[in-house]
């Protein structure tokens, strides 16, 4: 359990961080301090096993059925950097205690940080790939919100998004990378994928999953081209920035070369990646560093420089470069983070970061300036400082580089140019800040700041002059730890000194001292030079990318999503026509093999009817009248040919409905414009026929195919059993109530649900009454006529006497509870068309939605009556009872079930017709008293 | 002139019989068990779908009544007839023609009978009953009622005006005592 | 006969399609109604044409499939629900939008031809 | 009881749909309120007792009636089944808990129209038969058009209107597709007709396809796949947002239909029919993604930019569904949890992002600070943390199956790389949108000072209320438990994938009763 | 016998519902358009109605009687659809052929 | 015999549909669509009636009936639509 409980602890220390909101400062950070000194302690008490070479293991299962489990190593490399993570991070948050405002909320920068604490020691110490994966996406949320500290801030947001944005793709392509690398080996244990070399480098996936993989570690460690989020993190308040942007975050990159370098280094293709990559950076780094203006822009320009350089030390593919990778990862720790805590200081007491500004300060913070200029002097590689060291091993390295073949003599060149550079940018820090004449217009009057400021960069610096005073004393173990995991079990032998003799790279390190110190003393005319440069801002190219991205997208989803209901029908129909056509072409043969049945007059007049009648609604489909009168010759016909061909029950239901549907339609005529206006462009009207006749041509040709074809179904079951098992004789029926009543239940509700929305849609409702007809001719006078009044007092208990007839046979003729709903439903709109509903309301008022709901319980009802007798729901009952004088009658639980469906027709029907009619004759009483 | 039963419970005799009637016709069948049905249909549908009768003059001389329907029955017929002719013939001699019949008959279901009555027998069809409710000052009565016919082959108006009052508005007056 | 029938179908399909296609909502709501009548008889086909055999035990020698006009019969009903809904709801969308168009505004071109 | 327990997922809202219409209920907003939320926790809490009762007796199979399939309707209640039901049931009660707080009275009816989309969705998930799935689809539809209006304005009218259109001719579709579909086979029991299709011969074959694809159409209509998803953006946008969160079932209905019909019938024993349409899925199903990229990009509100993850979701999960193999299709399962229940968050997110911040609403502008940000931030974050696919939540596991079960597919480069630039532009949008709203503020005088005291600035009454917050966090309390439980659930989500590829099993479970 | 009956019916009918549809077609103005119809399909109507009728009784040797049902709805309803249709066409304000007399006997509806 | 005559009848009703359909098409007037549509619910009773006695069977007599019924109906509304628009008022 020890391993899990360092990164635990810190998370811990995040949540207690986060709940110190009530305590003071002090408390805070003391009890924030708390968790990470522990888990330091820990890491502490392991090292001497690791030191010994030992692998310590922790698993735990999570999620085994996708290889992904929660797997702790702790081996060298490890150790360095959960010691590094947690050192650093502790200074940083003590650090942080005396940055931060008053208005700043402390818990919730320790909060964060703790946080991002978190994912980097789980990173560091994962031994599952994934699980790798996951600690390092938690970098990026948590670097999101730490940079983002200042919300308020739109550079503080816009760094954040960039560099969510940039190492969030690279995490994607990490991820894709170890997927595919796990798939490669059949693991994500690191274990076993760090002993696949041969595997993985012999896969037909290698390249990819290197690219990938590398794609991940050089957004994350801003490499060039990655490199531009790393300025604009700078957004993030100074301690953040000497966290991040100099020991953890941007080494997460790195880590990742170092951690992957057994699988996938040695190979041409890493070299060249990684160590061209490395090289471009670490001197486009150096470069611009020097011209920043910003004391924070220096500082990343040069963290991305130093990143290079490490990158390409790996890149170099020999064992002492990688030992001197490992060697600079802690020097630019130590010296970039007390740097960075320095230009804190500067910013906390001068109000700016600018440095044509901060001049002189010597004067006014001598003791920091002396530290800060041991640091930068670290940096720049002078001697008896850390830097210097492993700037000196690199350069050896350089030297030792052969695969460029006779150019391998660019690499150490530009390395000492980069060095020039790095001396340059560094002499400027120096000069720049502390001397260079007096401040200009400071906004605040600068001092030196509170003692225990001081305290995390005096302890940097101080690493960093004994690192650099006796190395092999300090660093030895560690660093053979670290690089026996990086190499793969073995370590080169090496001697880390301050002394090697006078050789080569001695030379270059003087060549870029003093080639440094030159260019510093010339640099006007290197600031004249750049600015004669065109400027290539990589921030505004980024943004205006996402910009043209973002008018790019919308130009397109404008021009597809247009809100044209007739483009997205268009679509859905040619899909249709596909779907359906497509397979049509592959048939043999269209018909099938049945015997035709011969036309004959009825068949033939009724098609004609029907055909007429369909095309003169769309002929006369702008005169809307007309067209709704030609759809009920077709209605008419539909039933007249379901009676054609043995359907009785259907040919009931058709007609019902028919005069309902028309009686809404004639409602719908009269709420909206009479006639449709001519809009359609011929070639639009041209297009439209050719999709509608390919459609009705394919539907045809598949009507055709089916019905000419010889078929068996399942319905014999329901002919033999209708009877005896359902008891009744009308197939249908007995269908529609028992061996599917269940869809007739769910159509119910459909209906229900159709009135109550309807009633939803109708409250509200500002209404357009056309006070004349399209012709413009008023409305007539007579509002009921008087002999229509009184036929239909008559009409209403022959139709309720109808419908009690039709409802009754339902079960064994054609007929049952739909059907008679509907009559009932049409004798009572009649009494409205005849009367109004005023008249209605005076003598009947129902509510319709209890109506609808009683309707829906009675079937349901029925249904779970069955649960009684230890039945499935719906499981019918009937039985036939003799009843003296009476005679045999059938009882059937079937017919409650119709009788469910007939009440909810009942309402539903009236509720859809009624209340729109009830709105009108609420508006026409006023109407009536004007 | 009755508006009202004997009755509370069954609020229309006629229809009741018409209903039990019908209802008999329907199911083709006088077992026991429709009789039953019959009855219930009778006294039951009246009495739900009473709210929306509007109180009218009863049938007091139910003879006349049954004498009146066949004859209209027997007009229907020659109606039928006389009409075919006039379709099939040449319609250029058709001369045909509105009139407005003045009405004794003061309530709807009379009135309606009588244009109903008109429209199914010769060559005449019932368009309109003047005045209507809507011109009227509410509650009003009108002095006057008048009925609109089309005539599809006008001879003589007043013949026909006169035939149209003796032979059917007549006996309605008198079926219903009004 | 079949022939008959299915260029019916057919007929009724690219009919109703036209209309949907229509800018209007009352045309669009005539398509979708006949469109519906278009699918109710192919459903109803998919059990083959028979004549005179009804479904009633007892009134007929031979049975026509009972299953497609029980789908048909709740066809009918659910496409009735729908219609009444889609039609209040273009009784609203015009209400609500001042216009009839599918799209709920009257395209500029048509504005401009107007007047 | 128990053994009904299949039927009650169904039955129960159909009761409470009732009973709320019913007296007392009716007249009474606080005893409708009572009572519409104790049905829906009671749905829940059955769902899960079914899901229970299915992991340890094996699926069931309830003959509605007591008629036996082919011939009857008959429930099956499976692994994948019973998950999605608990999904639907959860939404709908975090639905109707959310609309308490006082949106459920801007119209009439919303309670039982709820109960009655539960229901159509649950009768969706369960029923065996596809004409009884027809019906289903066309109450959760009717349903849902009458939701849609709820408390809507011009615009939703507008949406409605398309929304119901393009689906009434769906449906129309829908029914050519069953009849082609049994006028070849002769029954519409879904385990009949997969046992039935391997039959055909001759030109059958290809007017099965015919049906097959035509089905395949409609699904893809309402899961939304190109080119049918035109409907969605203005649609989920235009809702209410309880109801846009309840809709986020919907498009999942579609997916699952397309799941079972082209796992059961069209699947590995579909003889020449045998995934006929997969090459075709699986292209649209990447420009589907494609598709909801660009709309992601393009979004200027955050419900246009959850409508536009929806999308993108949609194509994801069907790309799964194409694959047909266990590892995706269990991929796809635990990706459609998480994604429904992240997205219906979000667009209750949305929503009490858009009241707090005045006019702007949910705009993604500068505008009126939140008046919770605490609160409100610390779900949003999670929430977006959780669709990015970014760890430690669900959509981090979600994203490592999805690309690890694509991964030995044929065209898997394709996908990967596709799907990898979506998670980028969702990640980039996500984060852009939350710190646009949450911290972008228009009465900033001065740009680089921390705003004033802020809750001032806000009005009491767009505090955001209890039954809200509630709500929201049962949602976004899935994206952790859905990570913390991955193993269990991984577990779950293979057992129902396995149980769905089962082509025997799932036959003689059906039509033989698992004899 | 029977047969004949019904046969002399059914002629009769069949002929009065074309002589009313000739009626519609060939008349010269809506209001004589409307005799046609409204009369002669009620005797067709009848005609066909009482021979279905006796060869339902004959042909399953029990009396049906309920095909008068219809005939009696017909009769009930035909003069009041003749009456509003009329009255829409009065109110759009049709012309009949110029021979109509007493065309001033109709009244402005609005 | 009486097959020959139902044929003859058949036809007879056919021809006025289609006279019927004609004048619906011809109009001109609405009305005057309206009388055609009417009559032509009128004359499918007596297709119906026909087939049913064709087909030696009553079990289409219910449709015949509801026709008459809800002809009228439709009848009555389109009508009531021309003279007031607003058919439910
Ligand atoms: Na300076
Ligand atoms: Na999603």
């Amino acid at each position: 359990m020890t391993l899990l409980w360092i990164p635990l602890l810190s998370l811990l220390g995040s949540i207690i961080s986060s709940m110190t909101g009530k305590l003071t400062r002090n408390q805070s950070t003391m009890l924030s301090l708390l968790m990470p000194i522990i888990a330091l302690g820990m890491s502490i008490n392991l090292a001497p096993a690791v030191f010994a070479g030992e692998e310590i293991r922790e698993t735990f299962s999570w999620l085994p059925e996708l290889g992904i489990n929660i797997a702790f190593r702790l081996d060298g490399l490890a150790l360095l950097f959960v010691f590094m993570i947690l050192a650093i991070g502790i200074l940083v948050i003590f650090y942080a205690r005396y940055y931060l405002s008053d208005k700043d909320s402390m818990p919730k920068l320790y909060s964060y940080l703790m946080l991002f604490m978190t994912a980097m020691l789980g990173i560091v110490m994962s031994n599952n790939i994934i699980q790798l994966w996951f600690f390092w996406e938690l970098t990026s949320i948590s670097s999101f919100l730490l940079i983002s500290y200042w919300w308020y801030k739109s550079e503080a947001r816009k760094g954040a998004i960039m560099a969510l944005t940039i190492t969030g793709g690279g995490g994607l392509a990490l991820l894709a990378g170890l997927l595919l690398l796990g798939n490669i080996v059949g693991s994500y244990n690191l274990d076993i994928i760090l002993a696949s070399k041969e595997i993985v480098q012999a896969s037909q996936w290698y390249e990819v999953t290197l690219i990938l993989i590398l794609l991940g570690a050089f957004t994350k460690s801003a490499q060039f081209p990655f490199h531009f989020w790393l300025p604009h993190a700078m957004a993030a308040p100074t301690p953040v920035s000497a966290y991040l942007h100099s020991a953890t975050m941007v080494k997460a990159g790195i880590f990742l070369l170092a951690r992957f370098y057994p699988v996938l280094a040695g190979t041409d293709l890493w070299f060249f990646i990684v160590s061209i990559t490395g090289l471009a950076t670490l001197l486009f780094g150096a470069y611009i560093a020097l011209f920043k203006h910003d004391l924070k822009g220096l500082l990343a320009y040069s963290t991305i420089s130093h990143l290079g350089l490490i990158t390409l030390l790996f890149g170099l593919n020999t064992e002492l470069a990688t030992v001197a990778a490992i060697f600079h990862i802690i020097n630019h720790a130590t010296f970039k983070a007390s740097l960075f805590m320095a230009t804190g200081i500067i910013d906390h007491e001068t109000g700016t970061r600018d440095m044509r500004k901060i001049n002189g300060m010597w004067k006014f913070m001598p003791y920091t300036a002396t530290l800060a200029m041991v640091a930068a002097a670290s940096m720049a590689g002078v001697p008896l400082l850390n830097g210097f060291l492993s700037k000196e091993m690199f350069f050896a390295e350089t030297l030792h580089q052969q695969l460029l073949g006779s150019l391998s003599w660019v690499i150490p060149v530009l390395a000492t140019v980069a060095g020039a550079f790095s001396v340059a940018y560094s002499a400027r820090f120096i000069h720049d800040v502390f001397f260079n004449g007096d401040p200009v217009d400071l906004p605040k009057q600068p001092h030196e700041p509170p003692r225990y400021m001081r305290v995390p960069i005096e302890i940097l610096v101080a690493l960093c002059l004994i690192v650099g005073i006796f190395p092999s004393f300090v660093v030895d173990d560690i660093l053979v730890a670290a690089s026996f995991s990086v190499l793969g079990g073995y370590a080169p032998e090496f001697e880390v000194a301050l002394w090697h003799g006078f050789n080569l790279p001695l030379l270059m390190s003087a060549f870029a001292v003093t080639g440094g110190i030159f260019i510093y003393t010339q640099r006007r005319y290197l600031f004249l030079f750049q600015a004669s440069l065109p400027t290539v801002n990589a921030k505004k190219t980024f943004d205006n990318t996402i910009y043209s991205l973002i008018k790019w997208s919308q130009a397109k989803i404008g021009a597809i999503e247009n809100g044209s209901l007739q483009r997205y029908l268009m679509l859905m129909l040619l899909v249709v026509l596909l779907a359906a056509g497509w397979p049509l072409f592959e048939m043999n043969q269209l018909a099938g093999a049945t015997d035709r049945t011969p036309i004959d007059i009825h068949n033939a007049i009724g098609a004609a009817l029907l055909m007429i009648g369909a095309l003169s609604t769309v002929i006369w489909y702008r005169t809307r009248m007309v067209s709704l009168i030609m759809i009920s010759v077709v209605g008419l016909m539909v039933s007249i040919v379901f009676t054609r061909f043995s359907a009785p029950d259907l040919a009931l239901t058709q007609l019902t409905v028919e005069v309902v549907t028309i009686i809404l339609l004639m409602l719908a005529l009269f709420f909206l414009p009479q006639r449709s206006p001519r809009e359609s462009s011929s070639m639009r009207i041209l297009r439209d026929l050719g999709i509608s006749s390919a459609l009705g041509i394919v539907v045809g040709s598949i009507c055709y195919a089916l019905i000419t074809r010889p078929f068996e179904s399942i319905s014999d079951f329901f002919i033999d059993n209708a009877k005896t098992g359902g008891g009744g004789t009308n197939v249908v029926n007995v269908i529609l109530v028992d061996f599917r009543g269940f869809d007739t239940l769910g159509e119910i509700c459909v209906l229900g649900i159709a009135a109550l929305g309807i009633a939803k849609l109708l409250i509200n409702l500002p209404l357009f009454m056309p006070g004349s007809d399209s012709e413009g001719r008023p409305w007539a006078k007579d509002r009921y006529p008087s002999l229509l009044a009184s036929i239909s007092q008559w009409l209403l208990p022959l139709a309720l006497l109808v419908s009690f007839y039709i409802f009754l046979r339902g079960h064994n003729l054609p007929g049952g509870g739909f059907i008679a709903g509907l009559i009932t439903a049409i004798a009572f709109i009649l009494q409205y068309i005849a009367h109004g509903s005023n008249w209605i309301t005076e003598r009947l008022t129902i509510n319709y939605r209890k109506i609808i709901a009683s309707g829906i319980a009675i079937a349901l009802f029925t249904g779970v009556g069955s649960w009684f007798f230890d039945k499935p729901f719906m499981t019918t009952w009937f039985d036939y009872f003799d009843i003296p004088f009476i005679g045999e009658i059938e009882l059937a639980s079937a017919l409650i079930f119709d009788l469910g469906v007939y009440i909810t027709v009942v309402g539903a029907t009236l509720m859809i017709l009624a209340s729109l009619g009830e709105l009108t004759a609420d508006a026409s009483k006023e109407e009536v008293n004007i | 002139m009755r508006l009202d039963t004997r009755f509370k419970w069954l609020p229309a005799p006629l229809l009741s019989i018409s209903l039990f009637f019908a209802w008999l016709i329907l199911n083709n069948s006088i077992s026991n068990g429709q009789l039953v049905l019959a009855v219930i249909v009778a006294v039951v549908i009246p009495w739900v779908t009473n709210p929306f009768r509007v109180k009218q003059p009863r049938v007091i001389k139910k003879g006349l009544a049954i004498r009146h329907l066949f004859l209209v029955l027997y007009d229907i017929i020659t109606a039928n007839f006389q009409v075919a002719i006039l379709i099939l013939g040449p319609t250029k001699k058709l001369n045909p023609g509105f009139v407005k019949v003045p009405l004794d008959l003061t309530h709807t279901t009379p009135i309606t009978l009588l244009a109903s009555t008109v429209s199914l027998t010769p060559g005449t069809v019932s368009a309109e009953v003047y005045p209507w409710q809507e011109s009227l000052v509410l509650g009003q009565e009108p002095e006057q009622r008048y009925l609109l016919i089309h005539v599809l082959n006008l001879t003589d108006e007043q013949a026909l005006i006169d035939s149209i009052k003796q032979r059917y508005e007549a006996p309605l007056k008198e079926i219903f005592q009004c | 006969m079949e022939l008959l029938y299915a260029a019916s179908v057919g007929l009724l399909v690219s009919c109703g399609v036209f209309l949907i296609l229509r800018s209007r909502t009352f045309p669009v709501v005539l398509g979708l109604t006949m469109l519906s009548y278009a699918v109710n008889l192919f459903l109803f086909s998919s059990g083959r044409l028979s004549l005179n055999s009804a479904v009633v035990l007892g009134q007929s020698s031979e049975y026509a499939d009972p299953l497609p006009q029980a789908f048909v019969l709740t066809a009918i009903v659910i496409g009735f629900a729908m219609t009444a809904f889609v039609v209040i709801l273009s009784i609203r969308a015009r209400a609500d939008l001042g216009n009839d168009h599918v799209n709920g505004h009257v395209p500029e071109i048509n504005n401009k031809r107007k007047v | 009881m128990i053994q009904h327990l299949s039927s009650l997922p169904i039955l129960l809202p159909m009761l409470a749909g009732v009973i709320l219409l019913m007296p007392p209920c009716g007249k009474s907003v606080s005893i409708r309120r009572f009572a519409s939320v104790t049905f829906s926790l009671l749905t829940f809490l059955i769902s899960v007792a079914l899901l229970l009762k299915v992991q340890i007796d094996g699926s069931l199979v309830y003959a509605i009636g007591d008629w036996s399939a082919p011939f009857g309707i008959v429930l099956v209640a499976d692994p994948l089944s019973t998950l999605l039901v608990c999904l639907s049931s959860l939404l709908g009660m975090v639905c109707i808990l959310y609309s308490c707080a006082g949106d459920d009275e801007q119209g009439s009816y919303f309670h039982p129209l709820v109960h009655f989309l539960v229901l159509g969705v649950n009768g969706a998930f369960l029923t065996g038969d596809a004409f009884n799935l027809f019906v289903f689809f066309e109450v959760l539809l009717i349903a849902s058009y009458a939701l849609l209006m709820h408390g809507g304005d011009k615009k939703t009218t507008r949406a409605a209107l398309q929304y119901v259109i393009m689906n009434l001719v769906g449906s129309a579709v829908f029914l050519i597709a069953l009849g082609v579909l049994y006028g070849v086979l002769g029954t519409l029991n879904m385990a009949d007709m997969a046992q039935k299709i391997s039959l055909l011969q001759g030109d059958d074959v290809y007017l099965a396809k015919i049906g097959g694809l035509l089905l395949l159409v409609v699904f893809a209509l309402k899961a939304a796949l190109l080119p049918l998803h035109l409907w969605l953006p203005n649609t989920y946008a235009a809702a209410v947002p309880m109801v846009a969160a309840l809709f986020a079932i919907m498009t999942k209905v579609g997916v699952y239909s397309i799941m079972r019909v082209y796992t059961l019938i069209f699947g590995d024993e579909a003889g020449e029919l045998a995934h006929m349409a997969q090459n075709w899925l699986w292209w649209l199903a990447l420009a589907t993604i494609a598709m909801g990229t660009v709309g992601v990009l393009a979004s200027q509100d955050l419900r246009k930019l959850i409508a536009n993850l929806v999308i993108i979701s949609v194509g994801t999960l069907v790309a799964l569904v194409t694959i047909q193999t266990v590892e995706a299709s269990s991929a796809a399962i635990y990706y459609l949890v998480h994604s429904t229940l992240v997205t219906a968050a979000l667009f209750l997110l949305a929503d009490l992002i858009g009241r707090q911040r005045g006019k702007v609403a949910d705009r993604i502008t500068a505008g009126t600070p939140v008046a919770q940000p605490a609160l409100l931030g610390v779900c949003f974050l999670i929430a977006a943390i959780a669709v990015i696919g970014m760890p430690p939540l669900s959509g981090f596991i979600g994203k490592v199956w999805l690309l690890q079960a694509t991964l030995n597919t044929e065209y898997s480069m394709v996908f990967w790389a596709l799907y990898l630039v979506a998670s980028l532009a969702v990640l980039f949008a996500v984060a852009k949108a939350g710190s646009t709203v949450f911290w972008h503020h228009q009465t900033n005088g001065s740009k680089n000072k921390p705003p004033a005291n802020m809750a001032t600035e806000s009005s009491i009454k767009d505090r955001v209320q209890p039954v809200q917050i509630v709500a929201v966090i049962i949602l976004v309390a899935g994206a952790p438990l859905m990570s913390l439980f991955a193993g269990p659930l991984s577990e779950y989500a293979i057992g129902a994938a396995s149980q769905l590829h089962d082509f025997n099993n799932n036959i003689d479970l059906i039509l033989l009763g698992g004899k | 016998m029977t047969e004949w009956i019904i046969s002399i019916l059914l002629l009769i009918g069949g002929v009065f519902v074309l002589v009313g549809s000739i009626g519609l077609v060939k008349m010269p103005d809506f209001f004589m358009r409307l005799h046609g119809p409204t009369k002669a399909t009620t005797l067709g109507m009848a005609s066909l109605l009482i021979a279905a009728m006796i060869f339902v009784s004959t042909s399953e040797n029990s009396l049906s009687v309920k095909e008068i049902l219809i005939s009696i709805f017909l009769l009930l309803t035909a003069p009041i659809s003749a009456y509003i249709m009329i009255k829409s066409a009065i109110h759009h304000k049709l012309d009949s052929i110029e021979r109509t007399k007493g065309k001033h006997n109709i009244e402005d509806d609005v | 015999m009486l097959d020959t005559v139902i044929l003859i009848v058949f036809a007879m009703i056919g021809l006025s549909l289609l006279l019927n359909i004609w004048r619906l098409m011809v109009g001109p007037s609405v009305p005057d669509r309206i009388l055609a549509l009417d009559t032509m619910y009128i004359n499918s009773i007596a297709l119906i009636i026909l087939y049913g006695m064709n087909m030696g069977t009553d079990l289409y007599f219910e449709a015949a009936l509801l026709i008459a019924m809800l002809g009228f109906v439709s009848t009555v509304a389109i009508c009531k639509y021309l003279l007031r628009g607003d058919i439910i008022e």
